[in-house]
């Protein structure tokens, strides 16, 4: 394992350190419970949103810190759910007196941890609601898993529904946009070849020469299925036809493309991956107006990408394009 | 023939031990179907509950230190296995109220209780392939070792047994909770990380028990 | 070799393309002679800016083609300049009337490629300033080398530039703020393991698992000098030494601080590097006014990064401040 | 005894086949000490060459064929040896002029005419481990050998011989130009790509020649 680090137990703490010396202007670092925080903290008045979860997975979420997304982000060790003390500070800290959201990516660990924190801060005085993300189509949604992962759809839904409390939503509101977005997106992901987490030193999966994962998530778990590589084109129609088959999405809608690149993969290729999505979205009359492309949720150096999928409406559409300014997401400002 | 802090104590140092030892295995497990962090997790709680156990008072109640474990477990773990089993010592620790010494009866009070408490947090029954494997047979061997009559250190001899046999049995299972679910038929053939250090803890009750009592 | 790519041979053309379809509300993109310009063209009246080079350092060059920045961007096959057809297309394209600056870093075959396009352009009655970027201080300028690369410095020349053109500066005005810049800047690169060329389909250059290479190029080229594995600080420390002995940067130098990953090396390694990185130039009494965190000039998926230092002044931070809008950077719009 | 366009064509199509062949092995050179891509690019180079010249028509000059090589390799080539070698053709062709036959004088006026583009291009001095370390061994050899009464055909074998001796020549020398400067004292060992090429290119016209000439 070869890595830009120091003591691998240092990695997370700093990083974010460093992350909050580079932003300065956008964000605050609390290195004691660790969150990240928008400079000058919560707006009053306005809804705040918190969002965490594991490490490794930058930008996502301190990357989405700032004005029109996040209130705060809470990062976790490496690929594991921070524990409710940081939550329930971050929570605190975003509270402007008309509430707080959480957004949760669907994964055991950091609902739990997410939800002892919302009991924490209700105890506080502090009104929080929850939502939970869950786009991947690759897990099935039943009794018989944890349900669905939340994986490259939390940038849509944090986007849309930061977007909502900064023009003054309450906080059912915002919720009710977070719920709507994730209810619209859908995703699906493949690696190439594993990241590797400090502390383990050795690579999640091991993939020979000639295989891709299908189905991947964002932890370096082992995903659905293991088949030969292919041209880029068709492990895309792989990908996307779940994506639409689930939603499903049809004909004349609108939407969002998102190519998401899990942190390894060259831009060049999230650009080849691009053009064969929008192509096969063109032939089925789905029309993309709207479009982000890059490593925004990553798994550490995993190479990879996912390809997103979410639904607009005129109201997604303006919530979208709504300024946004933060270390990783930035228009209209 | 009663356990008192002194077996908590005793009980904790050897989980700290022993999933200190463990790490790198149960991490290698749950790299198998899981994120490949457990024993990393695992060992970080644990590390902090030695940290503040220096801290605890002489005259502590065996409920007042499996509070403390959980607190701490909550606030240092993180994942699912943080408020699982900080949930489990947590309500264990509620079982014993403030009883300074805890007999046959009260071990499997506090087993029951600890298992519950998963149970309520991570919704899992037997056969999901998660820690609950590990748990519940546990329960039911003390349970029956203590009808059958025996020391507190002979239930959690019996559960300590069941929690391995049961930690082992998740081996042919197909995950049903956890990140081990979304694998399908991919997870058969391995054991789960969470069961497999919920019998090392169990373990390391049953071992400290012999110890206080021999 | 495992990339999302179809037939390697026109790896380039298809992320061009998929680049043009993204990025429509900002670019056009001519497939033949293949070059990205501003959607609209040029501005009439102010001066055009054209860059360029080999592919696989994306974003560089197309992502930097909007407002407040590069006018065109003319992307070659992978690591190899494009030829002087392309270039000469995408100056004409650029010429708004007041001439066009040709951005080159500092490498042979890009030099001698404009210097040709700059020519035939000038034949075609177009007047064209070329201003070479050679920020890299692993490279001995000399009589005996082809002098120092062109690498992530290059970002800083085409923002500025970019942002004085924009402010109407004429092309001698936009000219000197390139070499300006250029001549204030100073980067310093490593790398942890080298991309994969895709025609190639073996790395560059292969590293054993406990080693670096210090002083590389953003083209897979060896680099100066081969040394174990060491902690991020130390190797930070490193880099920083050349860099800032070099121009030199000295106590109350007001600078932007930029760690530039070079594609594979995760975003949370990034930080690790900038909080060091930061903390050695405060020690030293250099106040970092200004920072950039992020893949930007990248060498396909090669783990590693690079450090760039610029000496700010009040001109050129006004003109890093100013607005700018391309899918790589953007902001005050 | 003197040289035509069935010459150059032969010539041309002889690189094309030399080059294709040579493709991984020019850009394995090109990776050892620069970036890998040197038998890629010529190998488009002149790929689209061989397609250009199935337009030449018949009674074409060897000046007019040369300049169609210069400004295809020139717009097909990129990188460092497309303008070098562009520039090289270019400057030959217009040593030519439009003479139908080249003689022995000819051969070494086009050689020392294309060698002084490299030059005029790329600025490199001999010993800088550069195409210039064949091209200039391959013109001294040119001209002693035409001046030794050699036909067309003799004197590019010598300068076939002294431009293959050239690249090896190479091997020992630290780079002054090009990417491999930037590698100091790591790159001796390594034999420079463009000196290598150049001299399967001059080599190629020799084929060609001694086969004309039959
Ligand atoms: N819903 C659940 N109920 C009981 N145990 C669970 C549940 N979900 C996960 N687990 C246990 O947690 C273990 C994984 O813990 P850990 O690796 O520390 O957390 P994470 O999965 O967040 O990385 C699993 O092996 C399993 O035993
Ligand atoms: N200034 C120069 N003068 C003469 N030849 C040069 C010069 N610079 C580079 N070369 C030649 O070009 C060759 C490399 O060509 P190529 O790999 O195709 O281009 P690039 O270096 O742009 O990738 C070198 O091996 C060398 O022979
Ligand atoms: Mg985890
Ligand atoms: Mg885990
Ligand atoms: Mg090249
Ligand atoms: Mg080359």
């Amino acid at each position: 394992m070869k890595k830009l680090i120091n003591d691998p137990k240092n990695v997370v703490d700093e990083s974010v350190e460093g992350f909050g010396l580079a932003h300065a202007d956008l964000v605050t670092v609390s290195p004691d419970p660790l969150f990240v925080v928008r400079a000058g903290g919560a707006t009053q008045g306005h809804v705040g949103i918190v969002s965490g979860g594991g490490s490794g997975h930058e930008p996502l979420h301190a990357g989405f810190v700032g004005h029109g997304m996040l209130t705060a982000a809470v990062p976790g060790p490496v690929f594991t759910s921070p524990t409710p003390d940081p939550i329930v500070a971050a929570t605190i800290a975003s509270d402007g007196g008309a509430g707080v959201l959480h957004i949760v990516k669907n994964y055991t660990g950091d609902v739990l941890n997410f939800e002892t924190a919302a009991d924490l801060a209700d105890a506080e005085g502090i009104r929080v609601v929850s939502v939970i993300v869950d786009d991947d189509v690759a897990v099935k949604d039943s009794l018989f898993t944890a349900g669905r992962r939340g994986v490259a759809g939390t940038v849509v839904v944090e986007k849309c529904a930061g977007a909502a409390a900064e023009r003054g939503d309450d906080l059912d509101a915002v919720a009710a946009v977070a719920t709507k977005v994730n209810s619209v997106t859908r995703t699906m992901g493949v690696a190439l070849a594993a990241g590797i987490v400090p502390h383990a030193g050795e690579p999640s999966f091991t993939l020979s020469d000639d295989e891709i994962e299908i189905g991947i998530g964002i932890h370096g778990e082992p995903g659905r299925e293991r088949i030969a590589l292919e041209p880029a084109d068709a492990i895309v129609d792989r990908m996307l036809g779940p994506i639409l088959d689930d939603l499903p999405f049809e004909s004349g809608d609108r939407v969002l493309l998102f190519v998401n690149g899990m942190g390894g993969t060259p831009l060049l290729e999230h650009y080849i991956v691009y053009r064969h999505a929008a192509s096969v979205l063109a032939e089925r009359g789905i029309e993309v107006t709207r479009s982000l492309v890059g490593n925004y949720v990553t798994s550490l150096e995993m190479q990879g990408i996912s390809i997103t999928v979410t639904k607009l409406d005129d109201e997604l559409t303006e919530l979208w394009d709504a300024p946004v300014e933060t270390a990783a997401l930035r228009w209209g400002r | 023939m009663s356990l008192g802090i002194s077996w908590v104590t005793a009980w904790i140092d050897d989980t700290v031990e022993v999933v200190s030892h463990n790490r790198t295995r149960l991490s290698e497990l749950d790299r198998e179907i899981g994120d490949g962090d457990h024993g990393e997790n695992l060992d970080r709680g644990f590390s902090a509950v030695k940290v503040k156990f220096d801290t605890l008072p002489d005259d502590a109640t065996p409920g007042a230190a499996l509070k403390l474990v959980a607190t701490t477990l909550i606030s240092t773990v993180g994942g699912a296995s943080g408020p699982l089993l900080g949930t489990a010592f947590l309500k264990g620790a509620q079982a014993l109220g403030d009883a300074p010494e805890i007999n046959a009866d009260g071990v499997v009070a506090l087993l029951t209780a600890a298992r519950d408490g998963v149970v309520l947090r991570g919704k899992a029954e037997p056969g999901d392939k998660t820690m609950i494997d590990a748990w519940t047979p546990a329960v039911d061997a003390a349970g029956e070792a203590a009808a059958a009559g025996a020391s507190p250190a002979g239930v959690l001899r019996a559960a300590a047994a069941a929690a391995s046999a049961g930690a082992e049995s998740t081996e042919p299972l197909v995950a049903r909770k956890g990140r081990a679910s979304y694998l399908g038929e991919r997870a058969i053939g391995h054991r789960d990380p969470g069961a497999e250090s919920s019998a090392l803890i169990i373990t390391a009750a049953a071992d400290a028990a012999a110890a206080t009592e021999g």
